[in-house]
């Protein structure tokens, strides 16, 4: 029992990242129906932000996060601006195909600058782990959690409450309607990879100190944010929140319960399993951002 | 109406999306060999109906049976197996092939051979592919589009579009063919030639239901007509009967149209 | 006119060996040649029915692995106690079984997910081939893991009367990856261009129109990914007896996504498109190798294949094949403006 | 105060309008009539910037708006209330409508707005928090419509707006429009019910395969032979 409990700890501090990752690709999906293969790639970004100025410049950790989350917005911009907006209006698999080229020469740009060494990034918190009765979380994930969080929180009431939020939603459901009303379609377009970048990159940032930090550590971190966003059902901020704490559930189950090896699997066989039963994702309401 | 045997009937269907109603308790049929158009404002159900018999929609209640054989649950494939084929009311053609070879996919279901053979290309698939061609050359004469034969598809005009639309659906062999909006975006004489063209279909023996909103041309053509609005039939008759029918005029036909 | 640039390209293919003595680059156009059967196989479904495959180095991989223990040979442990034991067969015989499971499981795999599209089908075909990947890492009995399958014997050819020839040299099995290639591309070029490539050609154009005159979404796309799959299952098993030796990398992603790159700058959907990407993107890290840092030869890939989609969006063969046939290429590039005219008007 | 020459424009190879000229005179109901595929909605489409015209001018209240973005479009003073409606679906109404007045500042002046197009449309009003796509044909009209009204425009292009409606409903559509135009709004209407449209117009236009082929009051288009022939049916 108290195993279990300790498994639903970790997932609740392993899903909160997850689910950061998960909107931001969903949001990007949604609105401009980009495929974004780069976002694993923002996530390493995130992470050796984290890195540099931490380790390198001896800068706070707390202003780290800050840091990271404009680095990935700025670099998220760039990438819409050279690479997306001349393809506007090209079909997905171009698009698509563009990302993954994207793709591999960042993540090989990174093993040049960073070398192929694993790096890690000293924390401010203190070692030994908070023990609640049968279970312990350390410091460090209870603060990863406690960011995501806000992080979601921030992007839920952009989204929902402020006038760029409402124009991102009529864009994403009637993009020619939407720039009627005035709404400049372009700018949107741009902010929403941005902001989806920065999300990622946030993602890297927080969980980059929890484990450690090299040039591949988006591949995987990309692969689990496409399951999330299929389980939630592409478009669907609410679900990617879920997904991302189920997906952290079938891992630290299937790690705990099956075997370690294929904790990496789950997010896989969510992906296929939901595709084969339930191609909408597992909240119904799947064409919606917001 | 006549002693025609009956070839479609549609028995109580009903279309929900969400909450709102498309089709609503729609019945009626339509007789081997004749000439049946649906009309009605545009929204009233007609290609969603077109949808159901076609087998690219599920009623929600009812059921479409075809020459004594039930619909439901056949997918669009099985169901012009059946020998019901339609057309589409936008661009229906495979735009980056040519029109010959428009015609020739669509001869699919003449054309079956196994697998293995047109591989290895033994003489039976090679003697199917003969037969092909020159049942695909056929076709083109019938519809007029033999000059075009050569030009990608996509690059024709819409009035010729639709011509291929219909050679395609043609080529597929049906024993009804269901065609939508079929002269929208034709000129005058291209309706002429069209109207020309559907009685000639129906004279080699094939029922054909039509939507279509050029009333002067559904008046001609049809030899019975049935009225939609609001998802559910409001008027059916012969077109006399159609143009003079109070409930008609008023939803529909209007200020003087129909009296072409 | 195209039978004899194919005979001139086949006659030219098949001289190299007798004047190319460089071991080193004979060894790159072997490699080069087995990717190059996987990206045609890639480009029947890319090019010719529109489904965008990012999982197919699965099928090259089962292949691979399919291959390698059939010819080594394996004991493992099965549920219950029991213990499944396989002597060593020849490799031939273990080509033959590549074909055979690649091509099932393109069948399971395309009967599963061509019932999604667009985006979803990508994924869902990215995800197959990790799982596949995860499993040749972890069963270790089987597949020894990240220890690889070694000693991988070399493919020997019965010949019926004197006895068996096995193919050791570079000469010799430069000459069975010509000769498979050959067959592939055949084969290709038969099924596309028959009654089955019609068919397949009207579901990517317009799928809603194909289905309507009769064709069978299903079992058109599902015989596609049969034979797609079974070729990169021989391809898979050249590769493991070439090399001899494999482990669970070769399912990486990069893989396939090379094999894409092959299709798309080659021009998906010409059946020459493959060969010719294939051979530059399979011999350009060769001629790189000396100059540049493999990273950095990653971010060239990586670059051309964004400038590729930019500059030659319709690959290199269909673009070439333009110039020489103007009248023709004008209707067609008619027709996908009409296509796009199309696409902007209507609302989704 | 809308003054459009020789205006060309297209879909990729395929050119929807061969250099049309009209001129919209303020407070007027000018109509646009023709056949399906004339390019009435392509006019209006290449008039708010959602296409660019190749060739041409246009000119509103004397500043020249070629090749405008949309946004821009509506800043100076052009709305467009889009065929078929096209409310954003999974919003609500009052979401809806305040997308309208997307580009105006001041939340005093745009509630205002609100309240006087609710009491306009009652059952807006009583459906404010339900999403838009669940409203019938009819009140997805009458939002479109407030939601255009919510720029303040100072003149609307309808695109067929009785397209797919009931006729009692397009009978108040076409009461609403000129309803805007009597409290002077100046209205360019595009409507594939030739007959309804002349008889409320002030000045007709009638499109024929992308050029201008008559032009005239409503009453004298009616009249037209032509015209009677091949859109009055008669």
């Amino acid at each position: 029992m108290s195993e279990f409990l300790q498994h639903l700890i970790n997932m609740l501090v392993l899903g909160g990242t997850y689910a950061l990752l998960g909107i931001g690709l969903t949001l990007i999906f949604g609105i401009m129906n980009v495929v974004n293969f780069t976002h694993g790639v923002l996530y390493t970004f995130g992470a050796y932000i984290m890195f540099i100025v931490v380790q390198q410049l001896g800068l706070n950790f707390f202003l780290a996060l800050p840091v990271a989350v404009l680095a990935g917005w700025l670099l998220g911009a760039a990438i819409e601006l050279t690479l997306l907006r001349p393809l506007r209006g090209s079909d997905i698999d171009t698009t698509m195909l563009v990302m993954i080229g994207a793709w591999i020469a960042m993540q090989s740009g990174a093993l040049w600058i960073w070398g192929g060494v694993a790096k890690s990034v000293a924390t401010p918190f203190p070692e030994a782990p908070l023990v609640l009765g049968p279970v312990s979380v350390s410091w460090l994930r209870l603060f990863v959690l406690a960011a995501a969080a806000m992080l979601i929180l921030v992007t839920y009431l952009l989204i929902n409450r402020t006038s760029l939020g409402r124009a991102m939603r009529a864009t994403f459901q009637d993009h020619d309607t939407a720039s009627l009303m005035g709404v400049n379609v372009d700018m949107i377009y741009t902010s929403t990879f941005a902001i989806g970048s920065s999300l990622a990159a946030a993602a890297g940032a927080l969980l980059g100190p929890v484990y450690v930090i090299f040039p591949q550590m988006g591949d995987l971190a990309a692969v689990k944010a496409f399951a999330i966003v299929i389980l939630g059902g592409l478009g669907n901020i609410t679900g990617a929140v879920i997904g991302g704490f189920i997906l952290a559930l079938a891992e630290e189950l299937g790690a705990g319960y099956v075997s370690s090896g294929y904790r990496d699997a789950m997010g896989f066989l969510i992906i296929i399993a939901v595709l084969i039963f339930r191609p909408t994702g597992l909240f119904a309401r799947a064409e919606r951002v917001g | 109406m006549t002693a025609r045997s009956v070839a479609m009937t549609i028995d109580q269907v009903a279309v929900l999306f969400g909450g709102l109603v498309a089709i609503s308790d729609m019945s009626f049929t339509v007789g081997e060999g004749e000439i049946v158009s649906l009309i009605g404002p545009n929204g009233a159900g007609k290609t969603t109906a077109f949808n159901v018999m076609t087998g690219f929609l599920t009623p929600s209640a009812g059921r479409v049976t075809y020459q004594g054989r039930t619909l439901t649950g056949l997918k669009p494939h099985q169901i012009a197996d059946l020998g019901l084929i339609r057309t589409f009311q936008r661009t229906s053609v495979f735009p980056n092939d040519t029109v010959y070879d428009n015609i020739l996919i669509g001869l699919h279901r003449r054309g079956r051979v196994r697998l293995l053979d047109a591989i290895l290309g033994l003489p039976g698939a090679r003697a199917s592919e003969r037969r092909l061609r020159q049942r695909a050359s056929e076709l083109l004469e019938w519809v007029g589009l033999e000059r075009r034969a050569q030009d990608a598809a996509g690059s024709l005009s819409y009035g010729e579009q639709r011509l291929v639309g219909v050679a395609l659906a043609l080529a597929a062999e049906p024993s009804m063919l269901l065609l939508d909006e079929p002269v929208s975006g034709m000129n005058a004489s291209e309706t002429h030639r069209f109207v020309e063209l559907i009685r000639s279909i129906r004279d080699r023996g094939i029922t054909i239901l039509l939507v279509e909103h050029d009333m002067p041309m559904v008046m001609t053509v049809s030899d019975r007509i049935v009225v939609l609005n609001y998802g559910r039939i409001i008027a059916e008759g012969t077109p006399d009967l159609i143009r003079n029918d109070p409930a008609v005029i008023e939803a529909y036909l209007g200020h003087g149209v129909g009296h072409a | 006119m195209r039978a004899i640039i194919t005979i001139l390209a086949v006659a030219a293919l098949a001289s190299v060996p007798l004047w190319l003595r460089d071991p080193y680059l004979l060894n790159a156009l072997i490699t080069t040649g087995i990717f190059v059967i996987g990206a045609m196989s890639l480009n029947l479904l890319l090019g010719f029915t529109g489904q965008l495959s990012l999982g197919h180095i699965a099928f090259f991989g089962i292949g691979a692995y399919v291959s390698a223990l059939t010819s080594l040979g394996f004991d493992i442990g099965l549920p219950g106690g029991f213990r499944l034991v396989h002597a060593p067969w020849p490799p031939i015989i273990g080509l033959m079984l590549a074909i055979l499971v690649a091509g099932l499981c393109g069948y399971f795999v395309g009967l599963l997910s061509f019932r999604v599209r667009g985006a979803y089908f990508v994924i869902v075909t990215i995800s197959f081939a990790e799982v596949v990947r995860l499993v040749a890492l972890n069963w270790v009995e089987l597949t020894q893991g990240p220890l690889a399958l070694t000693n991988i014997p070399s493919i020997a050819l019965p010949l019926p009367g004197f006895g068996e020839l096995t193919l050791r040299t570079k000469m010799q099995n430069y000459y069975l990856v010509l000769a498979v290639a050959l067959i592939a591309y055949l084969l290709i070029a038969r099924l596309v261009h028959s009654h089955f490539g019609r068919a397949m050609r009207g579901l990517m154009e317009n799928e809603t129109l194909a289905v309507s005159v009769g064709i069978d979404v299903t079992r058109t796309l599902t015989i596609a990914a049969v034979i797609s799959a079974a070729i990169a299952g021989a391809a898979g098993s050249l590769y493991a007896h070439y090399i001899r030796i494999i482990d669970p990398e070769v399912f990486a992603f990069i893989n396939t996504v090379t094999m894409v790159i092959m299709v798309i700058s080659g021009g998906k959907g010409s059946l020459a498109g493959p060969v010719v990407g294939g051979l530059i993107f399979g011999l350009l890290p060769v001629a790189l190798r000396p100059v540049m840092a493999p990273e950095a030869q990653w971010i060239a890939y990586g670059g051309v294949l964004i400038a590729i989609l930019f500059v030659l969006p319709r690959g290199i063969v269909p673009s070439l094949a333009q110039r020489f046939s103007r009248r023709r290429s004008k209707a067609t590039a008619l027709a996908s403006v009409t296509l796009a005219e199309t696409a902007a008007k209507e609302p989704a | 105060m809308l003054e459009i020459r020789d205006m060309v424009c297209g879909y990729g190879g395929v050119t929807a309008l061969r250099g049309i000229s009209l001129d919209v005179k303020a407070g007027q109901l000018v109509a646009l009539i023709g056949a399906n595929g004339a390019g009435k909605s392509t006019a209006l489409r290449a008039i708010s910037g959602l296409v660019p015209p190749r060739s041409g001018q246009m000119k509103f209240e004397g500043i020249d708006i070629t090749g405008a973005k949309p946004p821009r479009v509506l800043a100076s003073g052009i709305a467009h209330c889009p065929e078929g409606r096209r409310v954003f679906p999974h919003m609500s109404v009052e979401e809806n409508l305040d997308m309208g007045a997307y580009l105006r500042r001041g939340s005093g002046e745009i509630a205002a707005d609100r309240d006087r197009i609710y009491a306009e449309f009652p059952r807006l009003a009583e459906r404010r928090r339900q999403a838009a796509g669940t409203l019938s044909g009819g009140e997805q009209q009458m939002l479109a419509i407030g939601r255009a009204l919510m720029s303040r425009p100072r003149l609307i292009l309808f695109d067929e707006p009785s397209l797919g409606l009931a006729p009692n409903i397009v009978e108040r559509t076409f009461a609403i429009i000129r309803g805007i135009r009597d409290a002077g709004t100046t209205v360019l209407l595009v409507e594939q019910n030739a007959f309804a449209a002349l008889e409320m117009c002030d000045h007709a236009y009638l499109l024929e395969n992308g050029r201008i082929v008559l032009s005239g009051a409503g009453p004298e288009l009616i009249e037209n032979e032509h015209v009677r022939k091949a859109y009055l049916g008669g």
